[in-house]
């Protein structure tokens, strides 16, 4: 028999309190136990957070510095404007490979004034320190400027990629020795340039403007037209699936009766989250683009394929929310003559608050990262081209942040590796930066009933 | 068991002038019984009791008249309760409109997590019946004051209600009733956490209210429903028992079962 | 009159409608608002909606419908000579769309009048050059017909827009008028607009539905393209996944399905326990500075890009587990194995549970944990006994979010499983799982009407009914514990 | 729309994406956009029919297939250019500071394939380092990372070297007597590849295949030549049946191992999207694709027969029934 | 205000045998001053009330004793509390084992969201009461049973908790309580919610605790308190105005306050 069935053994139990007895200290031993656990879970959490961060920052802080060439460029109307009229026609007749000479001729210069001795360096070796995308900046200064043909102008030209690598550590002369694409004359050349004051590492502006380059020019890629797409593909996403996903769950949680139809809305909800994201990619092309015939690689179709992504776990979690008010607030509601709909939005809402800004978090931040649906819309392309301002940017092509990362893990020039960690350093910031606001938002909401 | 003993007179006890009226109700909570056959008019500017054991049904048939039941998915009614001959279950009937006639206040206070002045305005301020906010403010003290908690809150109108004491809940719950000017307030044991005194002034709000409206309070206390009712009804196992004026339940009960109760044999 | 200024009109209008909607409701109410049914505001709501929506749905419907009428009568007047050989009518008429466009360019840029136009004749001016000059570029020289069709389209379309303006801008004014004559104090303005509310939150849960039938949709028609190329009981029932590029391929769903199964559980079993702990320990132990930190740093986590961690799987963890655990027990020497792309993906997956389930157990009322305190519980007693079981629904559905996002994985798996199809007990074998196969299979680089390409389709179809039968399960055990426990 | 939409392989994409970069610097046009997503999506999304929202062109890693040409002609897309923008050399390559190695397509049939005939018979394979398959080869574990079966690669791999082996080392014999005489059935057989973990599918791109090797040093990683040539700091590359892979052995058809790239143009597209044609003139000139252009600087195996396909460009001439 | 008035004399009301002791006890609530420097002590095998109007700080005290206020982020604890001398406040001592000795009932029944089984259940279990599920069932029985509330749940002991009524909610919490056997039980108006009869039997049971442990029970009602109690102390705004023996309270009591406040004077 227990001690309180009879009223012998229940005689009070004159234990001290400060001392703990045996069966308090085993369950004191398993509630240390359990708070050490959950201690330990937090700490695993924040570590791999920590590590994954570190890593992505050692990799990809250096892509926001760059080396650029600071040259004097004579504008050789011999070269550029053989006619002499200056006829702007004929001027763009002369593509960017013609304007390589004027580049040679400019670095052989630099060096020459600089004291440096390049003799080691064939001329074609010498302009390919110098980034191929110099010709494009000097043709568009060119058609922008054609009374200054003749004149010498200085440029801040873009330093090739290895050479760049090289100032960041990535290159090394041993490296060099074997790769075919830079020798180590070329770095020792950079060397003496960089010392002479003609090259020089500066804030990498231009990675978060600049539009995607080619596998040849890694030094010039940038994040600009990702940068604007992730932009506009998150303001669809936000604008549609937060309110659709809330006004979904408001129905299905507080509404629905409970037949087999709205368990078909419920079951199906759940299904879609468990929807490979490729497969939202099929139903974008099937219907957005074959269907609707909303253009291939345009925001607008992104973005309403990852709003129907995000939406299941948007509305899971604001159901989830929504049932954990008690029931207590909505008959208090109720009961002053509120109207379900009333007291949804006035009481209920603002206490499932929380839970509805952490779905629009973790669904956001999956919209944000998600390359596959994109693949078959067309997203996860080569766009150089900068969609205009919305709302008719919404349907110009234009490429994600994840897409470029994903791109750039793919191409082979190792200096793209470091281009994808700066690109995915960019996609935290930005993810950081919508949390932060969600995250204000969720801290006012909370509060214990 | 009672049932078999409860002869039919029992729940023909209606009267004229009735506000409401309930005909023939059942309630069910899933496959339990909870109110049997219940027939009961509820006259206008007078104040009624339910009395009865604890979880005989009086909160559960309180519920109906405002339609409160509907928010409990088990729960299912029967029968016509009418509300000035309309019946409150009829289809056409706005559940809304009816509960802002028929206002609430539950047994466990529920205030709402936000001011105490909030808790109070929120009723008048989607009723609309305050043109601005120094109206709602005087709504607002005035719905305070009646029922005895401005004294203690007036100077800390912004704190959150649910920091209040149990009693002074309990109390906020009926201010915010009595703000909306209902014209039937349902009071699900309002004193059961109020001092004597505190207990005196709402007894005194509920005749001041029994003026214009009609009250219905259910009640543990005896004293206090001979106080202040002029009708009682004794609930048991979910049957009505008894109903008439209630100077004649408490000294003269037709019914041996109510008579026990009252003199404090069964429970 | 654009169709932007015709919302705006609109919206305009419905504002106005607000206000004098109130306005009219409050002096019906002869200053006491307790005549009305409903708050003067929903008045203003019910003229402000009766105003726009019909409106604008009108609106829609002509958008949607104009376009089609008038392609249909401009492009009777193309004849087949001008179509290029092999080119479709629609690119022609996608030329007249442009040029009847560029037409309004050309009039706003050199102040040509409308009879000027009408005199233009493509057979003498060069109205592609013209057309250029104004930024408007076209693909081919203008030719005569299809510059007369460019002017029927152009003048049909102003008159039919003339017509949209004065019916949708009519029907606004016309509802706007009614709806306030019909004030009285006993409408019940509450409740039209509630219903609206109401019918836009049911459209909204509908999309579900939608999505789900676009899906089925997009997939049925390839699937069973798929299967009159493949017999159905060899993709079931086949233990063996190995296309050919050249036909006889083996297409066995098994191991994949298994694969799945197998790194999904992985996964969960790490992070169902680290984030149901992480989410206890924020939400019952830790300070508000931790929390405030933690929750949102390992939020963080779900952000991260999946290639992120597929190159940790790729380059930390599995050489990790190979070096120390496969290789010492003789369990195997591959670097991708089930384990890796599992514990990787579970840490990808721990903010699922872990935030969701935070916001559910902060969400338990206090009186539970006092009730709990009272009796001489422990923290983690009332946590284990009290709050889980109170926030179980809660947390199962996060449990399930996180099992959803497992099998959908692609790139984790990847990277860290690898893309060897295979049925195998031991966690450290790579394996690969049906969704990497449908993104491998269907941007590879097989023909598209090859059972190797298709397969992706039945693939998919194949995961969203089993996926869907195990929610239905879910649901009804859900359901079951609910009704023991509420 | 006012740019050319290109879609299709990712093997053609960084080729097509520096020509479209030069493209879009040297002409008014805006710059085209490259999608990829595989050679397969890229053909059917050519021939989902014509107009605004379908692309132009489609480039693609290998021919066009017949079904993909009914497709097309289902829905109206009846002209379609075929462009053989140059070669793409498939390398052998290891980490850079381990053994060399020299191997002919009989070695990767021995070491990889599950199935290989000793003495006539066949035996599983037990071969577990490349001395056991020759000894000429270092003595270290096979560990091979192949392209998956969904990269065009996997079907030049299977082809020139596997089922090349197969024939080489004998086992192709073994496996027509085992089959009855069916080749088909027999080439098959050949293909199959061992499942012990010592050949490794790649669905992923060639910096996985490399991460892979830089993770295990002894594995060999198939890869595409221009992605060798920009990592030659990491890998060293093996010879095939003794040919070093280069522009050079590649073009004259020395090394074995290599597959043409292409790209497919919608005719009826080319006077509708402005820049198209130029956009297709200027991918195949000579200072883009002939050899000394920036495509075969960047690996690209430029096509010996490019001027006959700038005249068929500038003819549009629309490509025959497929033979 | 009272607090001016207040002489040293209204806090030493001490006395022997002592099962708790408050010495100086201050609590707050923010910056609220919800309890004043109070005094007392609570004697064993006693039935101790605290009475006073609504808001006076009687449940703030009462959760002082087992440190229930912890829970509360903004409420701060001054002063010292004995049990069996020891200070229950001490950084030693672990508030777990000091609320398995401390039991108690709140003033707003809170039943888990599990069967009434489980509810009752759930204190034994945890404290290893009981040896198997014969044990259990015995033990779930007799508190039960104790608590009056037996007879309406017997058959439906696997229902929800929380789908009992008002009253009965009450008493499956004091069942809950009694079931872990503590050696001081602190209720909290634990009859608010009763009728009669079934506030006879809690009584009952209260005066049968007595004999093992201390009781102390807030109690709104002077006849429970003139009837169950044999220490009654009276609170006022945060202050312990008087504490004694319950006959002389109600007959004599030395403080104004506390005699308007029983006559009926202030609330
Ligand atoms: N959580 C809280 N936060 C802030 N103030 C509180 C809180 N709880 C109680 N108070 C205040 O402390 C004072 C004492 O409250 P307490 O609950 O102790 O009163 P009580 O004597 O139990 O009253 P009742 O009889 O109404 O239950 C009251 O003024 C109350 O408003
Ligand atoms: N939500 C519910 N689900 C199931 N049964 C319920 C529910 N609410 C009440 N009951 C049962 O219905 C019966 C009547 O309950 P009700 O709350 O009406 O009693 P009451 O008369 O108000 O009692 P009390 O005085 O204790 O508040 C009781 O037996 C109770 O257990
Ligand atoms: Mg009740
Ligand atoms: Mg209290
Ligand atoms: O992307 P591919 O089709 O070239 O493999």
């Amino acid at each position: 028999m227990s001690d309180i069935t009879s009223s012998s053994a229940s005689a009070p139990r004159r234990s001290s309190l400060l001392v703990q007895d045996e069966r308090t200290k085993r369950r004191n031993a398993s509630e240390a136990r359990f708070r050490f656990v959950g201690l330990i879970a937090v700490a695993i959490g924040v570590l791999a957070l920590v590590g994954l961060l570190t890593s992505i920052l050692a990799n990809g802080l250096s892509s926001f510095q760059q080396t650029y060439a600071e040259v004097e460029v004579y504008l050789d109307p011999a070269k550029l404007d053989k006619s002499g009229d200056r006829n702007l026609e004929k001027i763009a007749k002369v593509s960017t490979f013609g304007y390589a000479p004027l580049i040679q001729v400019a670095m052989e210069t630099a060096s020459a004034k600089a004291g440096v001795d390049v003799s080691a360096l064939s001329s074609k070796d010498l302009v390919a320190m110098i980034s191929k995308e110099a010709p494009a900046t000097l043709r568009n200064y060119v058609l922008a400027n054609p009374e200054m043909i003749g004149e010498t102008v200085t440029f801040s030209l873009l330093v090739n990629g290895r050479i760049d690598g090289y100032f960041k550590g990535r290159v090394t002369m041993a490296s060099a020795a074997l790769d075919r694409n830079i020798s180590p004359e070329q770095l020792q050349a950079a060397d003496d340039l960089r010392a002479a004051g003609v090259l020089d590492k500066t804030f990498n502006w231009a990675f978060f403007t600049a539009p995607d380059a080619s596998d040849t020019r890694p030094e010039a890629a940038g994040l600009g037209v990702a940068i604007l797409g992730s932009i506009y593909m998150m303001l669809i996403v936000l604008c549609l699936s937060l309110p659709l996903g809330v006004a979904a769950s408001i129905y299905l949680e507080e509404f629905a009766p409970q037949n087999r139809f709205t368990d078909l809305i419920e079951v199906n909800i759940s299904n879609l989250a468990a929807v490979p994201s490729i497969v939202f990619g099929i139903l974008g092309l099937a219907i957005f683009i074959n269907v609707v015939g909303l253009p291939q690689s345009a925001p607008i179709v992104g973005g309403l394929v990852l709003t129907l992504m995000t939406l299941p776990t948007i509305i899971i979690a604001t159901r989830a929310a929504l049932k954990s008010v008690p029931p207590s607030i909505r008959d208090a509601a109720l009961g002053v003559g509120a109207s379900k709909m009333q007291a949804i939005f006035h009481h209920v809402l603002p206490l499932a608050m929380p839970g509805i800004l952490t779905g629009a978090i973790i669904g956001l931040a999956q919209a944000l990262g998600e390359t596959a649906p994109l693949l078959l819309i067309g997203m996860v392309a080569f766009v150089r081209e900068y969609p205009a301002g919305p709302p008719e940017g919404l349907f110009d092509p234009a490429a994600a942040l994840p897409v470029q990362v994903y791109n750039w893990t793919q191409r082979g020039d190792p200096a793209f590796v470091e281009r994808a960690s700066g690109a995915i350093i960019v996609l935290l910031v930005f993810l950081i930066l919508m949390n932060t606001v969600a995250i204000l938002l969720r801290r006012k909401f909370e509060r214990r009933w | 068991m009672y049932d078999a003993l409860a002869p039919n007179s029992e729940q023909d006890v209606t009267q004229n002038s009735a506000k409401i009226t309930a005909r023939n109700c059942q309630v069910y909570y899933g496959e339990t019984h909870a109110i049997k056959d219940v027939n009961v008019d509820i006259a206008s500017n007078t104040v009624t009791a339910f009395i009865g054991p604890s979880g005989c049904g009086k909160s559960t048939f309180l519920r109906c008249l405002n339609r409160m039941n509907d928010t409990i998915d088990i729960c299912r009614v029967e029968g016509d309760i009418l509300l000035d001959g309309e019946n409150i279950y009829d289809a056409k009937v706005d559940p809304v409109q009816l509960r802002a006639k028929v206002g609430m206040v539950f047994q466990k206070p529920n205030p709402f997590p936000k001011s105490i002045y909030d808790n109070v305005a929120y009723g008048p301020k989607i009723h609309g019946l305050a043109r601005n906010k120094a109206e709602l403010d005087e709504i607002v003290e005035t719905a305070l004051k009646r029922a005895a908690l401005w004294g203690e809150v007036k100077d800390r109108l912004l704190a959150p209600g649910t920091g209040l004491s149990g009693g002074q809940q309990q109390r906020l719950c009926i201010a915010r009733a009595i703000a909306t000017a209902p014209e039937v307030l349902l009071m699900d044991e309002p004193c059961s956490a109020l001092d004597p005194i505190a207990t005196a002034q709402v007894e005194e709000l509920i005749d001041e209210l029994r003026r214009d409206y009609s009250v219905v309070i259910v009640t543990h206390s005896m004293q206090q429903a001979a106080r202040v009712s002029q009708k009682t009804a004794f609930f048991h196992l979910g049957n009505l028992v008894e109903f008439g004026d209630t100077s004649q339940i408490f000294t003269k009960p037709s019914d041996p079962r109510t008579e026990s109760y009252i003199t404090g044999r069964i429970g | 009159m654009s169709s932007f200024s015709i919302i705006m009109i609109v919206l305009g209008l419905g504002g106005l409608g607000f206000f004098l909607g109130r306005s009219r409701a409050l002096s019906m109410s002869d200053t006491n608002h307790q005549k009305l049914h409903s708050l003067p505001g929903y008045y203003g709501q019910i003229v402000a909606l009766y105003t726009i929506v019909p409106a604008l749905l009108i609106l829609m419907t002509w958008l949607f419908v104009q376009p089609i009428l008038i392609e249909t009568r401009v492009s009777g007047m193309i004849p087949d000579s001008v179509i290029p050989e092999g080119g479709a009518k629609s690119l022609v008429l996608a030329d007249v769309r442009r040029i009847s466009g560029g037409l309004d360019a050309l009039i706003a840029a050199s102040g040509l009048s409308e009879d000027e136009l009408a005199q233009l004749n493509a057979d003498q001016t060069d109205i592609r050059k013209q057309l250029a000059e104004v930024g408007v570029a076209i693909g081919t020289d203008v030719q005569g017909p299809v510059f007369e069709a460019a002017k029927t389209f152009r003048a049909t379309e102003n008159v039919g827009r003339f017509w949209m303006s004065g019916v949708t801008l009519a029907m606004a004014v016309l509802l706007f008028v009614v709806t306030l004559l019909r004030i009285t104090p006993d409408l019940r303005a509450r409740n039209t607009s509630e219903t609206f509310v109401l019918s836009l939150l049911i459209g909204a849960s509908l999309v579900a539905i939608l999505t789900t039938v676009g899906i089925v949709g997009s997939l049925l028609f390839e699937t069973l393209n798929f299967f009159k190329m493949y017999p159905a009981k060899d993709f079931f029932f086949s233990t063996v996944w190995n296309p050919q590029f050249r036909g006889g391929s083996d297409l066995g769903i098994l191991p994949l399905l298994w694969g799945t199964l197998y790194v999904s559980l992985l996964a969960l079993l790490v992070a169902v326990p680290t984030g149901l702990m992480i989410a206890i320990y924020l939400a019952e132990y830790a300070g508000k500075g931790l929390r405030s930190f933690a929750k949102p740093a390992i939020e963080v986590l779900a952000g991260i890009p999946t290639i992120v961690y597929g190159l940790f799987a790729l380059i930390t963890v599995g050489p990790f587990l190979r070096d120390y655990i496969a290789s010492p027990l003789g369990l195997g020497s591959s670097s991708s194995s089930v384990l890796t792309a599992g514990l990787v993906m579970g840490i990808m997956l721990i903010p699922f549970v872990s935030s969701l389930s935070d916001d559910i157990i902060n969400a338990v009322p206090q009186a539970m944990r006092d009730g709990s305190y009272g009796l001489g519980a422990t923290k983690s007693e009332t946590i284990k006994q009290v709050i889980l079981p109170a926030a179980l629904p809660g947390v199962v559905g996060a449990v399930l979010l996180a099992a959803s996002r497992a099998i959908g994985e692609t790139m984790i798996v990847v990277m860290g499983a690898g893309a060897a199809a295979k049925l195998g007990l031991n966690p450290f074998e790579a394996m690969t799982t049906v969704t990497v196969k449908i993104v491998s299979q269907l941007t590879g680089d097989t023909e598209f009407a090859s059972p190797e390409t298709l397969v992706a389709f039945a693939l998919g179809l194949t995961l969203f009914v089993i996926t869907l039968g195990l929610n239905v399960i879910a649901l009804h055990v859900v359901r079951k514990y609910r009704e023991q426990y509420e | 729309r006012d740019n050319v939409q290109v879609a299709g392989s990712s093997t053609v994409l960084p080729y097509a994406a520096i020509v479209a970069e030069a493209f879009g610097e040297n002409f008014e046009f805006p710059t085209p956009v490259v999608e990829s997503g595989g050679s397969g999506a890229g053909r059917k999304k050519l021939c989902e029919g014509v107009g605004e929202n379908t692309i132009d062109i489609a480039n693609s890693s290998s021919k066009i297939k017949q079904s993909d040409i009914d497709l097309c002609a289902s829905n109206g897309v009846t002209e379609i250019m075929e462009v053989r923008i140059g070669y793409d050399g498939i390398v052998f390559a290891s980490e850079i500071n381990g053994p060399s190695y020299a191997f002919t397509p009989a070695d990767w049939h021995s070491a990889l394939a599950a199935e290989v005939a000793k003495d006539g018979a066949l035996a599983a394979n037990g071969n577990a380092t490349w001395a056991d398959v020759n000894a000429e080869l270092p003595s270290e574990e096979i560990l091979a990372f192949i392209p998956g079966t969904k990269h065009g690669t996997r079907e030049v791999f299977d082809e020139k070297v596997i089922v090349a082996g197969c024939e080489a080392n004998g086992t192709f014999d073994a496996h027509m007597a085992a089959n009855g005489g069916d080749k088909k059935a027999a080439e098959k057989a050949c293909m199959q590849l061992r499942t012990d973990g010592k050949s490794i599918d790649i669905d992923g791109d060639y910096t996985e295949t490399l991460a892979r090797v830089d993770a295990n040093k002894n594995g060999i990683g198939v890869f595409g030549l221009s992605f060798y040539q920009n990592n030659t700091d990491k890998l060293q590359v093996a010879t095939m049946g003794g040919v070093s892979p280069s522009v050079e052995t590649i073009s004259t058809g020395e090394y074995p191992v290599s597959r043409p790239l292409y790209f497919y143009v919608k005719n009826a597209h080319l006077d509708v999207i402005p820049g198209m044609q130029e956009y297709v003139e200027f991918f195949v000139s000579d200072e883009i694709a002939g050899p000394d252009g920036p495509l075969a600087a960047y690996g690209l195996v430029s096509d010996p027969e490019l001027a006959k396909t700038q005249e068929m460009v500038a003819n549009r001439v629309p490509m025959g029934p497929l033979n």
